[in-house]
């Protein structure tokens, strides 16, 4: 394992420092591990994320000016817990409520419940929206359903917004839903991710295979097949997007994303196919992002999320963000 | 030969329990590699040996049962996160609400306030048994402490009776397809691999038996 | 070899190809492979950088409002050619001259050269700052010099607000150069990186040792040695930077960019250990980046520039720009 | 005993240069990744394929020297870039300048040619044998190529001493501590290795000397 860190359970703490360092305008809390907005909220709604760390800049990096007041950061690919996001709600409740945004994992879903109940021991009103939207995994009410990947960062976005425009919980809560239930996302590994704490690769993948529909946390996907062209793959994830919902008639956000170990000349390189590939089929992308957004480790691929949107949607996503790893309009 | 269970040898099992968690964190990693994300083993070491610290740091005399619950129960909730953390807090948290507040339970108490702590994990996850969680190894074994509890065995018996209901149960996931948790993800691709929190959970009752076993025989020879 | 590829030879024309779907405000000229700022440039000095291709978002990330004009991309890590730089400066120059800023590898520099003496018989007006501040190199007026890596970001954002304010080519060319002194960078490779068309890594690294001071192009550094903490890596390569020229007493702006493979996540990490080794060292630290910036395909590793500033440098630093890899203030 | 080379000569040495190249691309990037950036063999195969084509395209009759020199020297800055791109084509171009108009020349006037292309190439990258560049290769070849043509010898015995000095001076630079290019950044650790453009220019100039070879015996036995 190769890797630029002290020792595999100071990954975190280190990390957290190196946010603190670099990033004055946000205020750090190491003893629970947040990052948390300096901006001011004046008695709007407030956001919290968070999740399992190693899929940077997820979520800290999306904390700040109309986007997140403050993302809550698990252990390595491990859920935070409740007590850490009571105290992100407490650091950032105005009175107006907390909105949780939470991506479908048992140990979020479940640790997120439990905070929503510490903080209503509190007083503290919170909302919550679990975005599962990653079409790799069957969807079932009998089963866990489907992971949450991409589509949180435009879901943080836009929640965001609406939030800086004053709305209340209940309408901040209910766009954000609306974008979760609106996003498909879809990943591909040409490699394993390695844990600090594991020191090898999570799992096995031959030299001349891929792992098509991967989470990031290294879950297997749908297939294992021979490595394909970048034209191939783009082929691959889009067609499974789009059969899983109609992208047609709406503009759509778009999101590549790399995993961590993949850089960005390949991803331009995969996304010249993926838009083919999408307009082929007459969707229309209105707003893209490419770069790394939601990683995991040093996993190399890229995942595609899709949101389909509206005149509202793209109005929100157009206003100012200021954060580390989103920023335009200020 | 004794039907109860003492906080002491509740603090004791903990003790060993961490233990024994370290020393199968790299096992219970690599069950969690195959259907999850690596982490269990990292997660349940983690989690206990904030445990044990905080039974270091304990000052004054031995806490009440509940008392006792009540501490591991937030402990494994604020330190271990992820799936297991939320599960095994509140299985720990639930005991503690079920509790009287005694330094030592009977063993149908014991077996009372276990099915509460698995009640609780059922009602906070809704996995039944089956879906291939660790209630695959809770429910035979509450089962299996309730039935030793009314037949009047001794507490090391029951829980053996227990920790062996717990280990049939963690096998019987291998062929499961899982529709709980992480390793749901799979489908199909997740048959043929032992669920990482059905193993801890044979681990934990593994070690009470054989701690209220070596406590019994103590009591005996002294 | 596994990259998101379609073949080899297609890396540059595909990533060239998935700019111009992303990024419609860049006008990408893919016969001559440039990408193309499409904002007013109203009889200001125009800019213009270029290189090999693989240290993505460099150049053309940083094509836009207060940055770069137009950026040549080269085969990867093989200096673009005088015709490329040629038909750039006539795509961008409105009367008022053209920088061209060049990393100083003798490719490069000699392709500058060749161009510029094209766009002279053009009647287009050029002058050029050289970007020599890779400490890893010993200095030497007998050799080829340094080379020129993560300085060159700051040459381009610095040099790109002084030629929105309206300076003179004179005047801008003054300012770039002296951020060009100013600057001092030192990386190093976990890993090396793989070119597409050759399929295996480029050098051998065991899996216990690293290369402290590599180059871009995978070129060896310093030394090789047994893989360190990011404390230790931190400190060697802070030394070995302050070493080479006194940062204290001024304001300095840090980058710390990664090489292409390495997650944000270790980038925190070693960027804790690096503000601490520089805080011991009475270093004030007034601006950041921390990100990839300047990579080397997928290497995995990190390089650290610092530039020594003042009041003027920070104040163009700080105006608006907007490209697709730095973006504040609009 | 002909000491004349003429453009169609000089078109079939590109063209059997181009093949040479290609073949021995993996060779020459392995020189560059020890101690440059693994793409000498990748630019050089695509700058001569480069050539290739625009021969291919040509239409008309047989070009002059200086024209065939100039268009290669063209494609080469416009289709090689890196160092070698700059240096390959200035030499091209440079060798037109100094080119009499003509179709074919006499072994004197190409010695000539060959030394202002070569004095082009040092007066853009500033080298001087000893540096550890392709000039170690090509100062001595221009040398053995003046003093041959001097010495009345035919054009393929110019040429294979051309190519001898040249593989000498390949060879001269492995123990070499690089001054110039890429190589130059390693300091002390460029040592041991022979310089990629050295080898490339010595596969050109033996290429040279082959089919100007090959050319003479056909010549004889036409
Ligand atoms: N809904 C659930 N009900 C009961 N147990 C569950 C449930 N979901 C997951 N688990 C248990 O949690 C274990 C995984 O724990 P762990 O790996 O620590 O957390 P995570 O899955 O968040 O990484 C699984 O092996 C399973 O036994
Ligand atoms: N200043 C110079 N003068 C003469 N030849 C040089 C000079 N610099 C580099 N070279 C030659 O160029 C070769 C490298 O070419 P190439 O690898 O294609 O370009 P780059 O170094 O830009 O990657 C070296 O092996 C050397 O022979
Ligand atoms: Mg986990
Ligand atoms: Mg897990
Ligand atoms: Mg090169
Ligand atoms: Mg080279």
């Amino acid at each position: 394992m190769k890797k630029l860190i002290n020792a595999p359970d100071a990954v975190l703490a280190d990390a957290l420092r190196g946010v603190a360092a670099a990033h004055p305008e946000l205020a750090v809390d190491h003893e629970n591990r947040l990052v948390v907005s300096t901006a001011p909220r004046e008695g709007r709604v407030a956001l919290i994320s968070g999740g399992g760390s190693g899929h940077e800049p997820l979520h800290s990096g999306f904390v700040g000016v109309g986007m997140l007041d403050a993302a809550c950061a698990g252990e390595i690919f491990t859920s935070p817990t409740p007590d850490q996001m009571l105290a992100a709600a407490q650091a950032v409740d105005t009175g107006a409520g907390v909105l949780f945004i939470v991506k479908n994992y048992t140990g979020d879903v479940l640790n997120f419940e439990m905070a929503a109940e510490l903080a209503a021991d509190e007083g503290i009103q919170t909302a919550s929206v679990v975005v599962a939207d990653d079409v790799a995994v069957q969807d079932s009410t009998w089963t866990a359903g489907r992971r949450g990947v991409g589509t949180t960062v435009i879901v943080e976005k836009i929640a965001g917004a609406a939030a800086a425009e004053g709305k209340s919980l209940v309408d901040v809560a209910a766009i954000a839903d609306k974008v979760s239930r609106a996003g498909r996302s879809m990943g591909v590994a040409l490699t394993s991710c390695t844990l600090p704490a594991v020191g090898h690769p999570s799992f096995d993948l031959p030299d001349d295979e891929m792992e098509v529909g991967v989470g990031i946390h290294g879950e297997p996907g749908r297939k294992r097949v021979p490595l394909e062209s970048a034209h191939d793959i783009a082929h691959d994830i889009v067609s499974a997007i789009t059969d899983d919902l109609d992208f047609t008639g709406a503009p759509v956000i778009a999101l590549l994303s790399g995993l961590g170990g993949t850089p960005l000349i390949e991803l331009y390189v995969i996304y010249a196919d993926i838009a083919a590939a999408l307009a082929e089929r007459g969707i229309e992308i209105a707003r893209v992002l490419v770069g790394d957004y939601i990683t995991s480790l040093d996993m190399a691929g890229c995942s595609l999320t899709l949101v389909k949107a509206d005149d509202e949607l793209l109005r929100l996503w157009d206003a100012p963000v200021n954060t580390t790893a989103l920023r335009w309009g200020v | 030969m004794a039907s109860t269970v003492t906080s002491a040898e509740l603090e004791a099992w903990l003790r060993a329990a961490a233990v024994e968690l370290a020393a199968h964190a790299d096992e219970l990693t690599a069950l969690d590699s195959a259907i999850g994300d690596a982490d269990h083993g990292t997660n349940m070491a983690r989690g206990f040996a904030a445990v044990i610290e905080k039974l270091d740091a304990a000052s004054g005399g031995e806490p009440t049962v509940p008392a006792l619950l009540k501490s591991v129960g937030m402990t494994l909730v604020s330190k271990v996160g992820g799936a297991s953390g939320s599960l095994y807090g509140t299985l720990f948290l639930d005991m503690a609400k079920a509790s009287p507040a005694e330094d030592a339970l009977t063993l149908a108490q014991a077996a009372d306030v276990v099915a509460a702590g698995v009640a609780g994990v059922v009602g906070r996850g809704h996995a039944v048994v089956g879906d291939k969680t660790m209630i695959d190894a809770w429910e035979p074994a509450v089962t299996a402490l309730q039935d030793a509890a009314a037949s009047g065995a001794s507490a090391a018996d029951a829980f053996a009776a227990a920790a062996a209901a717990a280990a049939q149960g963690r096998d019987a996931t291998e062929p499961l397809i899982a529709r709980k948790g992480r390793a749901s993800y799979l489908g199909e691709r997740s048959a043929g691999h032992i669920d990482p929190g059905a193993a801890s959970t044979t681990i934990l009752l593994d070690t009470l038996a054989r701690v209220t076993a070596e406590s019994a025989s103590d009591g005996k020879s002294a």
